[in-house]
């Protein structure tokens, strides 16, 4: 329990330990994130047959910080209409969870460094869960105040889209982590790894009956607003979703945040479902094994982003809602009860299996009822739109349950 | 066979539930005759349990069957238990005997009513509670029963409830029963007191530690709940007004069965009584004169109902008079007989009354003889019977009654035989005048319908009633006979009354005097009656305006006891009620008012005054904390 | 009442310090803020304060179920409601219209604090002793420990939350639902005439929507995006249907 | 061993009276909204503190319910307000006074 590191107390050891895992963990993140752009416009390049960028170093590879460079000398551009402190405040606030959730994923095993135990992770909270959960929750603020501070209407939009998106998974989210945390029977990510270790069939994915790490791999995916899932930077309807208004280093901040978020939620994904830095390793160099385990198995759900982003295309509105609100919560709720009643004891499993069948038929019934309705009330609302002003028209398309027509 | 006893009362029971939920759905004859199967059944499993319990030896004849615990409040435990003994189940047989035949009567008598099925409702349940208070184990299911016999007969009294009389007839009842009720439930109170128990059998057993004065105060409360169900003065008036609801109601509750209930519960606790002998005083002198008094009124009545009421009283004064001076099984006996007899007077009248066409007075009746073989030759069964011509039944239970009399009394022997004269004229008068003499009907009403009446005996199922009544009546008598192997009564109640029983030491010659002095007293009364009645309709002198109207207590209670009551509740209402307590509570509510009318601006829909309220609240909550902390 | 910090160790004592200074500073700026959302991230950092000082007190799942709940939940609702009804306009706080009600306000609020603070000095021991089991169980994480007295001691108040819980999705489902209007009302041939009677037709068709779409549709029933801009002051559009 | 009980009752304290002032000083609803949920916060900060001081763990779960119940107290008082405001935008507290005697 806790973190070893801190079991004969602090001296300055121990602190400059603490500090340096800090330091590289920030860097090793800043410099993954440049990579990361860099590979996704590879990959997307590539797939769109075309080179990508080739000029900035070797591949390209530098691209990323010629671009980062020029966005620092761009002009700060600030809206007259904006809110000046939050919309100053928003990028680090879309910055910081991302920044924060890495701390505690384990990126390799326990090595010894100057008589003290130090796991390869920044911290390892005993609430480490729950932690991931709450900044995950958090992570709305950054979304929602950049749209709203922006005072201008498509930002406003994209930021309430972006949030009720966010808030509607993080409930699918949560419960599928649930599942995670009932096998492992505790919420530190350092004994979640450990108790995958040794061999692929005790993962995750395996042990809890791989529903969850669908359900979480998607709900990280919406939470992440990335393709298919990224409605709330639709250019056709909203120009750029809520960071239009912003330019310059702030921008880059958003930019920044959003791969890190990318890169951060992969490693969670690995850590939590898939052993995390498991993996068969070699006595020489016993310590980096893990860490290339790691990386390696974080590459291939970045590659996995990359390539969802290249091929599917963006999903309604409505339907993002009914996957979140009708599909994968009751879905991730029925899995993380029977999962608890087979924790119980067998027959408890099965007679909760059996007492979700007619909970399934009802949900179909309702969702069919309510697909019915909706489609009645297209109807109505298509005559009451021919004599609407197009504005609202474009918002009630944007906002509205029923399908807007034309995105068919 | 004894354990057959719950099915007793669980017939009719079952058939007052049917009939109250399908008694519509049957219709009128089925909901009768459904009713009256169920009657018999019980009477036929009654002759079953009798039957077992007489092939016991004498000694072990009680049997208690317990249902279930009813309820225990500390030391008060009762059971739902019923008691099976030779006093319960002589009661039960004639209960369900005349019920059934009474039932069966009414198929035919209620035959056009339109509440036909809902009669039978009520009888049905009168008869359940009636058996619950014959079998019940112990006093509070007998009080139970008592209640239940009490509120059908205050259905069926009003059971033409759109007549104003009816009606008021009913609640009289009611009221007077109360009266008594209130008697027997302090009864209770005490009997619980002294004994700790109210089981019959165990209560018995106790008596011994109880002092005389609770015994007697014990015994004259039994007796008032008594003397309110059996018309006893003072509480008899209301008998007579029952005479509102059906005839068969007549003669099944207010002339066989219910009203003898105070009889037969005072036989229940001869032991009681037998231990109280001041108590049992009383109760022979209330008896004997409520005796005369029923006979003086009944000589002056023209209502051929109010006539068979009024002899009711008489006769269940008499029985009083027989428990009263210890003799018990003379009451049973007695009280036997009376039931068939006053049942067939009474069905016989139900019977005229059916032919006449709802009329009531004798003297518009006469020379109906010819015209209903049947009803007056039964009828005149039950005259001689009532009046004591041997050899009919009432000759020999009268007789006992009167010998046992003697023995305590001459006093009470001579209003005795008093009254048994008069019983004898009065009825013959009432048959004088209803069957023979001249036709009256014809034209004596008014309104003219009566020219077109065809009297005639009713149809076989109100005139076979009739008949078996009648042979009983004739027969009954030989249950009883005063020669040792021929008196069954007397050996078969033996073991419930008999150490109670006053022991005669009359030799034979002298129960021969009794005998023959009996039949001279009924010859006496009944020559009377045929020379005065037989031709002749109007006798004014015989008839005084104080006997018709009943010694004008009904007058007393009126201006006394009703007017009191009623001045004492106006001054009450106007005084205390309008002006103290109305004031008081009108005064507090303008109080309110007003002051709400004043506060009624500190409301200023503002939430942050009503916040700063609470605020204030909160201040003054911790300044209370913080003095409590430091002092 | 300790006025000395002797017992307690320096990072201990610098946590409280920064996390209680935090905790102040936000408390204040919920009340002082002119903006609802200004107010409404104050009230964040309040809880992120809070959180800490849970946090150091041994009570790490609250602190977490503080963040979860209340700010990723709580407070982003508040956000919703401010944005999406666009009530987001500064509130002069120069006077206040009910008479004497800040100066009061300002004494109540200093007495409780005065007498909370006093309290701490006083005694009056109740006597009362532990009920629901010990806090600290050796090595016994703060989950587990809370967890089991949650489902045990405090089943039957968790399972009356729950649908307490339940309650108030329906609760506010039906407040925040629009009636059913009908259809023919909707597509009335003037306008015009539906203005003066009714709430703005843009409201017409929507029949059962969540408070999402209700919202932003408010946001432009009231005449005007402008609404849900911050700093815009409050003298547009609807002004003349406040009153 | 950490800062002792009185520094942190203190301190609920004085974000108790804070929230009370707002909330009786403020028009806006939602803003008073926000200072109820201070007071909640304030008294959950108590009770903790009181969790760690008698070592009972009591005090913690009530605020566990603490926390569930504002946040079903918030949905109906934001659902409320929706409401209201949909009547009339930018309604204050002191706009509605319907319910005055």
């Amino acid at each position: 329990m806790g973190d070893p590191l801190f079991i004969h107390g602090v001296d300055l050891a121990v602190f400059v330990i603490a500090v340096v895992k800090v330091v590289v963990a920030f860097v090793v993140l800043l410099v993954s994130v440049m990579l990361m752009i860099w590979f996704e416009r590879k990959v997307i390049s590539d797939m769109q047959n075309r080179i990508g960028p080739n000029r900035a170093g070797p591949f390209g590879i530098l691209q990323t910080l010629a671009d980062g460079i020029k966005l620092f000398f761009k002009e700060d551009l600030m809206p007259t209409n904006a809110d000046r402190v939050v919309f100053k405040l928003a990028p680090y606030l879309a910055l910081l969870p991302a920044l924060l959730i890495f701390t505690i994923v384990p990126v390799g095993g326990v090595v010894t460094i100057a008589h003290h135990t130090v796991e390869l992770q920044v911290a390892d909270p005993a609430i480490g869960i729950l932690f991931l959960l709450a900044l995950s929750s958090v992570a709305v603020y950054g979304t929602m105040l950049a749209g709203w501070s922006s005072g201008s209407k498509y930002p406003l939009l994209g930021a309430v889209r972006a949030s009720a998106q966010m808030i509607s998974y993080e409930a699918a989210m949560g419960l599928s982590i649930v599942a995670v945390v009932l096998e492992s029977h505790s919420l530190s990510t350092r004994t979640i790894v450990d108790l995958q270790a040794s061999s692929v069939l005790h993962w995750n994915v395996f042990r809890t009956g791989v529903i969850p790490f669908l359900i979480f791999v998607v709900a990280v995916t919406a939470e992440l607003q990335r393709p298919p899932f990224d409605l709330s930077e639709g250019e056709q309807e909203l120009v750029g979703g809520f960071h239009t208004e912003y330019s310059s280093l702030r921008f880059a901040l958003f930019f920044l945040a959003e791969f890190m978020n990318t890169i951060t939620m992969s490693a969670i994904i690995v850590t939590l479902f898939l052993g995390g830095p498991d993996g068969p390793g070699f006595h020489f160099l016993r310590w980096l094994w893990p860490i290339l385990w790691f990386a390696g198995k974080t590459v291939v759900f970045l590659y996995g982003y990359v390539w969802v982003r290249a091929s599917l295309p963006r999903m309604r509105y409505d339907q993002l809602m009914d996957i979140g609100w009708k599909l994968l919560i009751p879905l991730s709720l029925a899995w993380l009860l029977i999962i608890a009643a087979i924790e119980q004891s067998r027959l408890w499993g099965v007679a909760i299996l059996v007492a979700c069948v007619p909970i399934y038929f009802l949900l179909q019934r309702s969702r069919q009822v309510s697909r019915r309705r909706a489609e009645m009330q297209a109807v109505e609302t298509e005559r009451a739109r021919s004599r609407k002003d197009p504005r609202s028209v474009l918002f009630d398309s944007l906002l509205a349950d029923e399908p807007a027509g034309g995105e068919h | 066979m004894l354990g057959a006893v719950f099915l007793i009362p669980l017939f009719p029971f079952v058939g007052f539930l049917v009939l109250a939920a399908l008694g519509r759905k049957l219709g009128n004859p089925r909901a009768g005759w459904l009713a009256t199967a169920m009657v018999l059944a019980s009477f036929v499993t009654t002759v079953i349990v009798f039957t077992g319990l007489f092939e016991r030896s004498p000694a072990s004849r009680s049997y208690t069957q317990t249902w279930y615990s009813w309820f225990t409040v500390d030391r008060l435990h009762v059971t739902a238990s019923l008691l099976v003994d030779p006093l319960s189940m002589t009661m039960a047989l004639f209960v369900t005997g005349v019920s059934t035949l009474i039932h069966l009567y009414s198929i035919g008598y209620m035959s056009h009513d339109e509440q036909f099925p809902k009669f039978f409702v009520y009888l049905n349940l009168f008869v359940v509670s009636m058996l619950i208070l014959v079998l019940g184990g112990n006093f509070l299911l007998t009080f139970l029963g008592w209640e239940g016999v009490g509120v059908c007969s205050y259905f069926l009294i009003s059971f033409w409830f759109d007549r104003p009389s009816a009606a008021s007839a009913g609640k009289k009842a009611m009221i007077f029963n109360r009266i008594g009720d209130a008697g027997f439930l302090l009864a209770m109170f005490l009997i619980f007191e002294r004994t700790g128990s109210l089981q019959y059998t165990t209560v018995f057993s106790r008596l011994g530690h109880v002092g005389t004065p609770s015994l007697t105060a014990i015994a004259l409360l039994l007796f008032l709940g008594a003397a309110g169900k059996s018309a006893q003065l003072p509480l008899y008036p209301w008998l007579a007004d029952a005479m509102e609801g059906p005839t068969p109601v007549s003669a099944l509750i207010h002339a066989a069965t219910m009203v003898t209930a105070g009889v037969y519960l005072m036989c229940r606790v001869a032991p009681i009584l037998h231990l109280a002998p001041d108590a049992a005083h009383v109760v022979a002198i209330v008896g004997v004169a409520t005796a005369f008094l029923g006979a003086t009124i009944a000589c002056a009545q023209n209502d051929i109902k109010k006539i068979l009421a009024y002899s009711t009283i008489s006769q269940l004064g008499y029985m009083f008079l027989a428990v009263g001076v210890g003799a018990y099984v003379a009451a049973i006996f007695l009280m036997l007989t009376h039931a068939f007899y006053k049942a067939l007077l009474f069905l016989g009248a139900g019977s005229v009354i059916h032919a006449m066409g709802d009329e009531q007075d004798t003297k518009r009746f006469g020379a109906l003889a010819r015209l209903m073989p049947i009803t007056s030759i039964t009828f005149l069964i039950a005259w001689l019977s009532i009046g004591g011509v041997p050899p009919f039944s009432g000759f020999w239970s009268k007789g006992d009654v009167l010998e046992n009399a003697y023995a305590m009394s001459p006093l009470l022997y001579v209003v005795g035989a008093l009254t048994a004269v008069l019983t004898a004229y009065y009825l013959g008068r009432c048959y004088l005048l209803t069957f023979r003499g001249k036709q009256r009907w014809a034209e004596a009403r008014r309104d003219g319908k009566g020219a077109g009446l065809h009297p005639h005996d009713p149809s076989w199922l109100m005139t076979l009633p009739l008949v078996v009544l009648a042979a009983a009546s004739t027969v009954a008598g030989i249950i009883n006979l005063p020669i040792h192997p021929f008196d069954l009564l007397q050996r078969w109640l033996d073991p419930v009354v008999g150490a109670q029983l006053r022991q005669l030491h009359f030799s034979v010659g002298t129960e021969w005097v009794f005998a023959i002095g009996d039949a001279v007293l009924a010859a006496l009364g009944v020559s009377i009656a045929i020379g005065l009645w037989r031709r002749v309709a109007e006798h004014p002198a015989l008839e005084p305006v104080f006997l018709r109207r009943a010694w004008y207590i009904d007058w007393a209670y009126d201006s006394f006891v009703a007017r009191g009551s009623t001045e004492v509740a106006q001054v009450t209402f106007d005084d205390v009620e309008t002006k103290g307590i109305d004031g008081a509570v009108n005064g507090f509510g303008g109080l309110v008012a007003a002051a709400g009318r004043r506060l009624r601006t500190v409301q200023t829909g503002y939430v942050r005054n009503y916040a700063l309220g609470l605020m204030g609240g909160l201040v003054l909550i911790l300044a209370y904390v913080v003095v409590r902390a430091f002092a | 009442m300790h006025l000395f910090l002797a017992s307690a160790t320096l990072p201990d004592t610098i946590t409280f310090a920064i996390a209680a200074a935090i905790c102040i500073v936000g408390s204040l700026g919920v009340v002082v803020s002119t903006h609802p959302v200004h107010s409404a991230l104050m009230l964040v950092m309040t809880l992120f304060g809070v959180a800490v000082l849970f946090v150091e007190e041994n009570a790490q799942f609250l602190a977490a179920v503080q963040v979860i709940v209340y700010a990723g939940a709580i407070v982003v609702l508040f956000l919703f409601v401010i944005m999406l009804l666009g009530v987001d306009r500064a509130e002069s706080i120069a006077a206040d219209p009910l008479r004497g009600q800040r100066l009061t306000a300002l004494l109540l609020g200093l007495l409780v604090l005065a007498e909370v603070v006093l309290l701490g000095r006083g005694r009056w021991p109740t006597g009362a002793h532990s009920t629901a089991g010990a806090l600290n169980q050796g090595t016994k994480p703060n989950v587990n420990v809370l967890g089991t007295s949650i489902f045990t001691t405090f089943l039957l108040p968790f399972e009356i939350t729950s649908a307490l819980l339940v309650i108030a999705i329906v609760g506010a489902v039906v407040l925040a639902r629009r009636p059913r209007r009908p259809v023919g009302g909707a597509s009335s041939p003037i306008p015009s005439a539906k203005g003066l009677t009714g709430p703005p037709e843009a409201e017409g068709d929507d029949t059962d929507r969540g408070p999402l779409q209700m919202g932003v549709e408010d946001l432009e029933d009231s005449d005007g995006l402008e609404a849900g801009r911050p700093g815009v002051p409050a003298t547009h559009g609807q002004e003349g249907s406040k009153s | 061993m950490t800062v002792s009980a009185a520094w942190y009752l203190t301190l609920a304290a004085a974000m108790f009276s804070i929230g009370a002032i707002g909330l009786l000083v403020r028009r806006n609803v939602l803003v008073m909204f926000m200072c109820v949920e201070l007071m909640l916060n304030a008294a959950n900060l108590t009770f903790v503190t009181f969790a760690r001081e008698l070592n009972d763990v009591g005090g913690q779960a009530v605020v566990f319910f603490v926390l569930v119940v504002a946040a079903a107290e918030v949905v109906v008082g934001l659902g409320i307000i929706v409401a209201i405001y949909r009547r009339r935008l930018g309604a204050t507290a002191d706009d509605i006074h319907v319910l005055k005697g």
